[in-house]
C-alpha cells in the first residue's frame, strides 16, 4: 500500500487502510437509509449490532456515541451520518463533541470564520 | 446542435432543504443565503435551459463501498431521491433524457472515461437541493436531467486534473449532440467545511474566495492541486469542490462570471453560489 | 518488489465446469482441450506464484445495468462465486489480497483510470473456472486472487485500446509494489463465438490463430481494432479477448509465447490458451 | 443518439438504444439468479411478467420461447441466458433455433468450424 500521501492535522482520509477497518461498521450505517432499519437499531442495539459483525472496538464505538472513536474504527462520515440521525444529533452536536467544546461555541466559531 | 447556456455551481447543505421547506428565506440567518439566488432566477427565465446536466457526490444514498464508481452517469427515464437516513422529504421524480445520456456516454467512453451506467439511480439531497433552489416550487421540474456522480466517499478520489478533464469531455459531447437543445451545466457541493475528526468545523474563507474568483478565468489554477492539499485547503468535505471544476470544465474556452453570492456559515459550511457564462476574454 | 512471472489467458465456457465435475478429461470431446493445460501446470508448479491478477468479465451475476461499471476491481477479503441462474457448482471461496488490490486502487486511479472499487463482489464462471483449469482440484486455493472485471455487456464497451492500457498500468502497479510478491496476470474470456442473433454460431479460426500468434509479439496489432470490427471478426462473445489484450498489457514489454493450445469447438466456442513469459525478442 | 457505427449482418450491438427497449425485461432475467425466483416464474410466468412491467412485444416474446423476438424486444443475452436455463435450452439449442436449423446440424456446423 502507499504510505497516505499529506498528513493533515485533525483528519484521516477515508483510503483502503480504513475502508479495511471500517466495512462492518460502514455496511450498517448504510442499511439506515430504511426507516425499518432504523426502528430495528432502536429496537434491539446489540442485536442489530451483531447481525453486521462489527468488531468489539465499533461496538463499543456505537454504545459511546463517540464519533472519533467511531472515526478510529473505520467509519465513514458519509454513512456516519445516518447513525447520527437516529441519534438525533446534528452537524453542530457531531463538531461540539469532537472539538471538544459547546454546541455554542462551535456553532460561534462556524460564524467568526465568515468574519 | 446542443448549446451549452452557462454553469450554475452552489451549495447542496441538507439544511437547505429544511429551511425552503419551513419557508424561512426572510429568517435572518437564511436571507443572506438565500439572497443570492433571485439573479439565477432571472437568468434561468430568460435563456429556458431544456436540459441540466448536474455534476455532484452521492452522500451513501445510491451507492456503497460493495460497488463504489469513481464516475458514475444515469441513463434512467426518471430520477427520485429519498429517505437518506434522517427522512428527508421527497420531491417530485426529475424526468431524464436518456437519448442525451447514451449520447454523452458513447462520447465519453470513447475518449477514455470509464464510466459506471446507472440506467436506475436514486439520487440524494446533492441533486435535489440544487435544483429546489434553483427552480423554487415546482411540481414539475421544467427541465430534463442528466446526473453525472463524483465519488467523494471513498478515496483515492479522482484527481481535480481528471475531473475537470471530465467536464471538458462532457462539454464538447453536448456541443456534439446534434438535438437542437439548451442545455445548463451544474456543479454541486462545497465550499469549505470538514465535518469529520478533530478538525470538524474547518472552514477557509480566504481559500474559497480566491477559488471563485479565479474559476472562471483560470480554472487550472485549482485543478492543479492534488486532492491531498485540497482537503488541507478546504476540510474533507470542502473537496466537493471537484463538482464545480467539472462544470467550469463542460462550460469550456473562455467564461465569465455573471453571478455570485458566499456566505459563512450555512450548517458547518461555507455556502457558495456563481453563474457563468462562456465569453471571450 | 513484486514481480509478474507470466500471463495466461484462457477460455472460461461454463460447459466446461461440468466436464470437470464429471471428469470427462478423457472424453474425446473434451480431451484436445483438457490436454492443453498440463504444461501450464508443470509450469505453474514451478513459478509457484503467491497472487493471481485476473482480468474477467462479469456475465450478469454482480453487476446489473443499474451500475454497470466499464472496469471494477476486487478490494476484498474473498470472493465466493454463486447460482448463476442454471445452479453452476460453487467453488470454495477465493482469499482476496486486499493490501495489493488497494496498492493497485491508489496507483490506478493517479494514472486516470476511472475504476469501480468493490469491497465486496461475487465473482462468476469467468473467474471460477479458468481457477479450477490452473489449479484443478484444488480444496484450498494455493494463490490469494485480485479480480479485475471488463464491461462486456453494455455497450459502449471500453476500447481495445484502452484494456491494453489498463493492463500496462495495473502491470506498472504490481511492479511497483513494495512486498516480495510473485504474481500471475490472467486474462479469461474468448476466443471467437456468437451466441445471439442470426449469426449465433459464428467462428473465426483465421482471426484466432493470427490474433494468438500476434499477441506475445505485437499486442497493438490487435488493441487497434475498434470495438465494433473486433464483434465483426471474433462474434459478440469472442469481444472477451478483450480480457486477454489486458492481461498482455500487464505482462509488458517484450515477451514470447510458452505454450498454446487452440481447440474447436467447445460448446459454441473456439477455445483457446496461451501462456506467455517475459523475454527479450 | 449517435448512429450505429458498423452494421454487422445478424448481430444487433446491447446499445442504448437497446438498453432502453429492454430494461424491464432484462430486470426480470437478471432476478433468476436466485432460485426462489426461477420457482415462482415457473409457478405462475404471468405474474411473475407483469410485476416486472414486461411490455405486450416482450411477454409475448417470452411466451413464444422465441430468442430472436426476446432480442428484438430488448433482451440482452447474458441476462436471457438464465431465462434460458429456466426453460432447459442450452447454448446449442438457443443456436439452433436462432439459425432455423436443427441442434444437430448447427453442432455439426461448429464442428466444421474448426476444420
Ligand atoms: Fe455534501
Ligand atoms: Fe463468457
Amino acid at each position: 500500500m502507499l504510505p497516505p500521501l499529506r498528513d493533515i492535522p485533525g483528519t484521516t482520509l477515508f483510503d483502503g487502510v480504513q475502508a479495511m477497518k471500517g466495512y462492518a461498521l460502514n455496511k450498517m450505517c448504510y442499511s439506515f437509509n430504511s426507516a425499518a432499519n432504523r426502528e430495528e437499531f432502536k429496537r434491539d442495539e446489540d442485536a442489530y449490532c451483531a447481525r453486521y459483525g462489527l468488531t468489539a472496538e465499533q461496538r463499543d464505538a456505537v454504545r459511546r456515541r463517540n464519533v472519533l472513536a467511531l472515526l478510529a474504527a473505520g467509519g465513514n462520515v458519509y454513512y456516519l451520518a445516518k447513525l447520527a440521525g437516529i441519534l438525533g444529533l446534528d452537524v453542530q452536536d457531531l463538531g461540539a463533541q469532537q472539538t471538544g467544546t459547546t454546541k455554542e461555541a462551535f456553532k460561534a466559531r462556524l460564524v467568526a470564520a465568515g468574519g | 446542435m446542443a448549446r451549452i447556456v452557462g454553469a450554475i455551481t452552489t451549495s447542496h447543505i441538507p439544511a437547505i432543504g429544511k429551511a425552503i421547506a419551513r419557508n424561512l428565506h426572510e429568517d435572518p440567518y437564511w436571507k443572506p443565503f438565500f439572497d443570492g439566488y433571485p439573479p439565477v432566477h432571472r437568468w434561468l427565465a430568460q435563456v429556458q435551459p431544456d436540459v441540466a446536466v448536474v455534476f455532484y457526490n452521492d452522500h451513501g444514498l445510491n451507492f456503497f463501498l460493495d460497488r463504489m464508481p469513481t464516475f458514475a452517469i444515469g441513463a434512467a427515464p426518471e430520477y427520485r431521491n429519498a429517505d437518506e437516513g434522517w427522512g428527508i422529504p421527497t420531491v417530485p421524480p426529475l424526468p431524464g433524457d436518456q437519448p442525451l445520456s447514451w449520447h454523452l456516454i458513447e462520447r465519453l467512453v470513447g475518449e477514455e472515461f470509464d464510466l459506471t451506467t446507472c440506467q436506475e439511480m436514486l439520487v440524494d439531497h446533492a441533486l435535489t437541493i440544487p435544483m429546489a433552489l434553483l427552480w423554487p416550487g415546482s411540481g414539475a421540474w421544467p427541465v430534463r436531467t442528466v446526473p453525472i456522480c463524483i465519488n467523494t466517499v471513498q478515496h483515492p478520489l479522482p484527481s481535480a486534473m481528471r475531473c475537470y478533464k471530465l467536464g471538458q469531455a462532457v462539454g464538447r459531447a453536448i456541443e456534439a449532440y446534434p438535438e437542437d437543445l439548451r442545455v445548463v451545466v451544474i456543479g454541486t457541493g462545497g465550499l469549505s467545511h470538514q465535518l469529520d475528526g478533530e478538525r470538524a468545523g474547518f472552514i477557509n474563507k480566504a481559500f474559497d474566495v480566491e477559488f471563485m474568483q479565479r474559476l472562471a478565468g483560470d480554472p487550472l489554477w485549482a485543478a492543479r492541486y492534488s486532492i491531498a492539499e485540497l482537503v488541507e485547503l478546504t476540510g474533507t468535505q470542502g473537496i466537493e469542490l471537484l463538482m464545480w471544476l467539472a462544470a467550469r470544465g463542460a462550460l469550456g474556452g473562455e467564461a465569465a462570471t455573471v453571478h455570485s453570492n458566499y456566505h459563512i456559515p450555512i450548517s458547518n459550511t461555507a455556502a457558495g453560489l456563481m453563474l457563468m457564462e462562456r465569453r471571450a476574454a
